[in-house]
């Protein structure tokens, strides 16, 4: 098993806790909290898969795409953090509530 | 991969799962969101380790950084709404001082 | 509270499922070819045309710039989606500190320029650029807002919007000024690729290290004491 | 270098540019918004009698072309999405004027909104689809996939309650799990083949298992955000509970952005990857949409969420394209319905949208059992509204009955008679709902409620709408033909024979 292989499974392991997570929680920051967790799983298996070890750099162009992927995901969670309060303060409470449709 | 690789590898992916386990289910969310720093500046390292400075650079300073505010800011702000009487309200008001 | 103890049926088929979700993507990942195909000789066959020297660099911001724009676009358009959903005293946000934490901020905040701005400078041929240094710029803004009443207050002042549009201004305006001098959209002149490229990473490390402040701040700083008129929102947050 | 070829740029920078400046003079929003409407015209036909003359276009962002740069596409698909996104952006921009001229009066649940804040947001939302459906680069489809998601939860956030707020954070949610899956989509295609391009990867992709996982990740990603049933649940609320503009764009145009993609993957990249059996996956999860959807829009109380919950049994129909474009010689009937459905659904429900907007903002309520002879009060809007459901229920001679004739024909001509039978009885399920809200409409009764003034634009855009879903079917076989071209299907386009 080589490095890359290791940080790669590392990388699923943790986008399926982080969607366990989002699954499990009604608790909104812990849903974003897990979010970011598969997000991080994500960036994990790009970086980890442009690693060679045999050549002298790794592939930069997964290393953009993760840089450019962390800023959209600094972005999405200030939104969805802005939003949980807006939802606390509006409905009381910072979970969402089981009944679907209104 | 060599045995001392091994040594350094293995034990930052353990304990990157084991923090990614621990924010997501302890009952405390303040404590998750600290948890949830230790394991952005932990990512960091794996990004070195990954030979992803550029990556490592920007992950300590948006994602455990400023994330990690974002995160502390919005806690704070629903506790302040909310009464601090929720079993997580103690803790998070000791973390303003 | 609300957190299921101990392990129900249902949880347990959930854990199944997802290390079935594991095990396919680990499947899909051991089956990759060794060596795959990349870009990597592609990019590293281009470095001279790109105008900079750090692989990365070159890749967001010349080969693959488009997409930094539209990347820049999304935190712009953050700000936007929490600006709609209300307005703060900014003010209350300030609790100026001791005056040790006084003295401390006194040595933090310039050494937190210094390596900004190292780091925009660096990341032309090392690791680093606008991204690194704006959320450093960030780190230090959030820092001055908790603390300094003057920057706070400037938050709430119409220059702010032109500071949060500055980056995707000026990058839009590059691509254009490209197209103008006869080349494709974001095709920049072979000589003044490098100039070009560190003049949009200026302007976008200022304009993100503000962004990230303003999206700190969570909402909408409210002009209700410049005089103009913006309470709408305002109104709504009251609750009864 | 040819001067139309920079019309992809324009296409999708007027928006963008307009938006920013939306955002810097925010009472010019509306004239903006205007301003990028009628701007947006010359360029689309530019690009459109470059297409439709040469074949597809393609713009070297850079300059570097792909594999590692950028490419802009433009092929019959593109250019038939980006008219359906300029005629529905072009009503709901007019609508808007009118809807957030005096919206200071709000009654109920119409929370003031700051339309400072609709311009920039709808300005960047309508570049985002353009983007979208301009891009040849599966990475930066996903920016732009993120660039669309976010613009609609803040939009939908705009009005405010708890309601929409709760229905904007769900669908945030859902929109940054369909990202993320399909982010990790595009990461294995990338290590598997090395490349990014959309026209590349569809001469590479194999059956390699991380060929396998990509499609099946980045399906499960593109459908949760195309709400399909059963990960539909985000939709109704969300759509619902929206301002009236932005429900419109959301139905109409933003879930088929990522239709949109998914028509792509799956019919110009995994064509090797697809079997049949997925295939009929997503068609039983379209027929369960279907039977699903239309039963909640029957049972719905409110108008918007009736509208709202017909979007979900429409949207089910699209996702009958695949399992009936795997029948023999079916494919390009297959598609075109498809696309047909794609397009009349867009203005068929932009109307009724519209129009259900415009009666919540003269009653201040859309509680159907007491919206009883409003036609009598909002004779126009009214009228919008059925013409709009006509083509819902796919009667002749709307656009809705040409795309279920082409999907029936598929099914039929296919051997596949059974989706057939799904095809026929949805309509009558929508024939039901429809006509549950008209049996009230049109009744007489001598005290109607009261109903505030409405901007005649508001009016006269929903009828506009509801005219090109009928328009659609009445010039028939023209759109065939962009269809065509470069279609990654073949065939005739009615295998059946016309009626």
């Amino acid at each position: 098993m080589s490095v890359s292989v290791l940080y790669s499974l590392l990388g699923s392991t943790l986008f399926s806790l982080g969607l366990y997570g989002l699954a499990a929680y009604a608790q909104l920051l812990r849903k974003i909290l897990a979010i970011n967790i598969m997000g991080s799983g994500v960036f994990l298996i790009l970086v980890a898969l442009a690693y060679g070890p045999g050549e002298n750099s790794p592939d930069p162009v997964p290393h953009a795409m993760v840089l450019t992927g962390l800023v959209v995901a600094v972005s999405a969670t200030a939104l969805a953090l802005a939003l949980a309060c807006r939802v606390q303060e509006t409905t009381g409470s910072a979970q969402l509530p089981e009944d679907e449709s209104d | 991969m060599t045995w001392s690789q091994w040594l350094f590898d293995l034990p930052l992916a353990l304990v990157l799962l084991w923090l990614a386990w621990r924010l997501l289910s302890s009952k405390d969310l303040f404590k998750g969101v600290v948890l949830f720093i230790a394991f952005g500046l932990l990512m960091a390292l794996a990004w070195v380790r990954l030979q992803a400075v550029d990556i490592a650079l920007a992950e300590a300073a948006i994602g455990a950084g400023v994330t990690g505010a974002l995160f502390i800011s919005a806690l704070h702000r629903m506790h302040r709404e909310q009464d601090p009487d929720g079993t997580e309200g103690g803790e998070a008001e000791q973390s303003k001082e | 509270m609300h957190q299921k103890s101990g392990f129900s049926p249902a949880s347990v088929i959930i854990l199944l499922l997802l290390l079935a979700l594991t095990g396919f993507l680990g499947w899909a990942i051991v089956s990759l070819p060794i060596q795959g195909a990349s870009l990597r000789t592609q990019v590293l066959a281009n470095m001279e045309q790109s105008g900079v020297k750090n692989p990365v660099t070159a890749v967001l911001l010349n080969f693959r710039g488009y997409d930094t724009l539209l990347e820049i676009t999304v935190l712009f358009l953050a700000v936007l989606g929490v600006w709609s959903l209300g307005t703060v005293q900014i003010l209350d946000k300030v609790q100026p500190g001791g005056p040790f934490l006084m003295a401390l901020m006194r040595i933090l905040l310039p050494a937190m320029m210094v390596t900004a701005g190292y780091l925009l400078w660096v990341g032309a041929y090392a690791p680093g650029g606008a991204f690194q240094a704006g959320a450093i710029l960030g780190g230090a803004g959030i820092l001055l807002l908790l603390t300094d009443v003057r920057f706070a207050s400037a938050m709430a002042r119409w220059p702010l919007r032109i500071a949060l549009t500055a980056g995707v201004s000026i990058f839009i305006g590059v691509a254009f000024g490209s197209m103008i001098l006869g080349g494709r959209l974001l095709e920049y002149p072979r000589d003044l690729a490098g100039t070009l490229i560190l003049v949009i990473e200026c302007v976008a490390a200022l304009s993100i290290g503000i962004t990230l402040v303003v999206l700190y701040i969570g909402s909408r700083p409210s002009e209700a004491d410049r005089g103009v008129s913006v309470k709408s929102n305002g109104k709504r947050k009251e609750r009864p | 270098m040819h001067p139309f070829s920079a019309c992809p740029v324009w296409i999708i920078f007027l928006p963008l540019v307009n938006s920013i400046l939306a955002f810097l003079f925010r009472r010019r929003g509306a004239q903006l918004g205007i301003v990028t409407a009628v701007g947006l015209v010359p360029p689309l036909l530019g690009l459109f009698w470059q297409v439709i003359g040469h074949g597809p276009q393609s713009y070297p962002v850079g300059g570097w072309g792909a594999p590692l740069g950028i490419d802009l596409y433009a092929d019959g698909l593109s250019i038939i999405m980006l008219a359906m996104t300029a005629v529905v952006g072009i009503g709901c921009t007019l609508y808007a004027t009118g809807y957030y001229s005096h919206g200071g009066e709000g009654k109920e649940k119409q929370h003031h909104q700051d339309s400072a804040l609709f311009w920039p947001l709808w300005l960047l939302l309508w570049a985002a689809l353009n983007a979208l459906f301009l891009s040849a680069d599966i990475f930066n489809l996903y920016v732009a996939l993120e660039l669309l998601g976010l613009s609609a939860v803040a939009l939908v956030a705009l009005a405010g309650g708890p309601s929409a707020v709760t229905a904007a954070v769900r669908y945030l949610l859902v929109s940054l799990l369909g990202s993320m899956s399909y982010l990790l989509g595009v990461a294995l295609l990338y290590f598997a083949h090395g490349t990014l391009s959309l026209g590349l990867l569809g001469e590479v992709v194999n059956s390699s298992p991380a060929g396998f996982a990509a499609i099946t990740l980045m399906t499960a990603g593109l459908t949760m955000k195309t709400a399909l049933f059963p990960l539909h649940f985000w939709l109704p609320p969300a759509h619902a509970n929206a301002p009236a503009p932005v429900s419109t764009v959301l139905s109409a145009l933003v879930v088929k952005g990522s239709f949109y993609l998914l028509l792509r993957l799956w019919f110009q990249v995994f064509t090797a990857t697809v079997t049949p059996s997925v295939a009929n996956l997503l068609g039983i999860l379209g027929v369960a949409a279907i039977l699903w959807g239309s039963a909640q829009a029957l049972l719905a109380q409110r108008l918007k969420l009736l509208v709202a919950y017909s979007t979900v049994a429409q949207l089910g129909y699209l996702f009958l394209v695949f399992p009936l474009a795997q029948g023999t010689g079916t494919g390009f009937s297959a598609w075109s319905g498809g696309v047909y459905f794609i397009l009349s659904h867009a203005f068929a429900k932009g109307a009724a949208f519209l129009a259900a907007g415009t009666v919540l903002y003269g009653f201040g309520h859309d509680r159907i059992d007491e919206l009883v002879g409003v036609t009598r009060r909002m004779p126009v809007t009214m009228f919008a509204f059925a013409i709009a459901g006509v083509s819902l229920i796919g009667l002749p001679p709307s656009g809705g009955f040409i795309a279920k004739w082409l999907l029936l024909n598929a099914a039929l001509a296919g051997g596949q008679w059974w989706w057939a039978i799904v095809i026929v009885s949805g309509g009558l399920l929508a024939a039901a709902y429809v006509f549950r809200f008209f049996s009230r409409a049109f009744r007489h009764v001598g005290e109607i409620s009261t109903c505030r003034r409405i901007p005649r634009s508001m009016e006269l855009t929903a009828l506009a709408l509801a005219l090109f879903s009928l328009g659609l079917g009445i010039i028939g076989p023209a759109p065939f033909e962009i269809i065509q071209i470069s279609a990654p299907l073949s065939g005739p386009v009615l295998s059946g024979g016309l009626p």
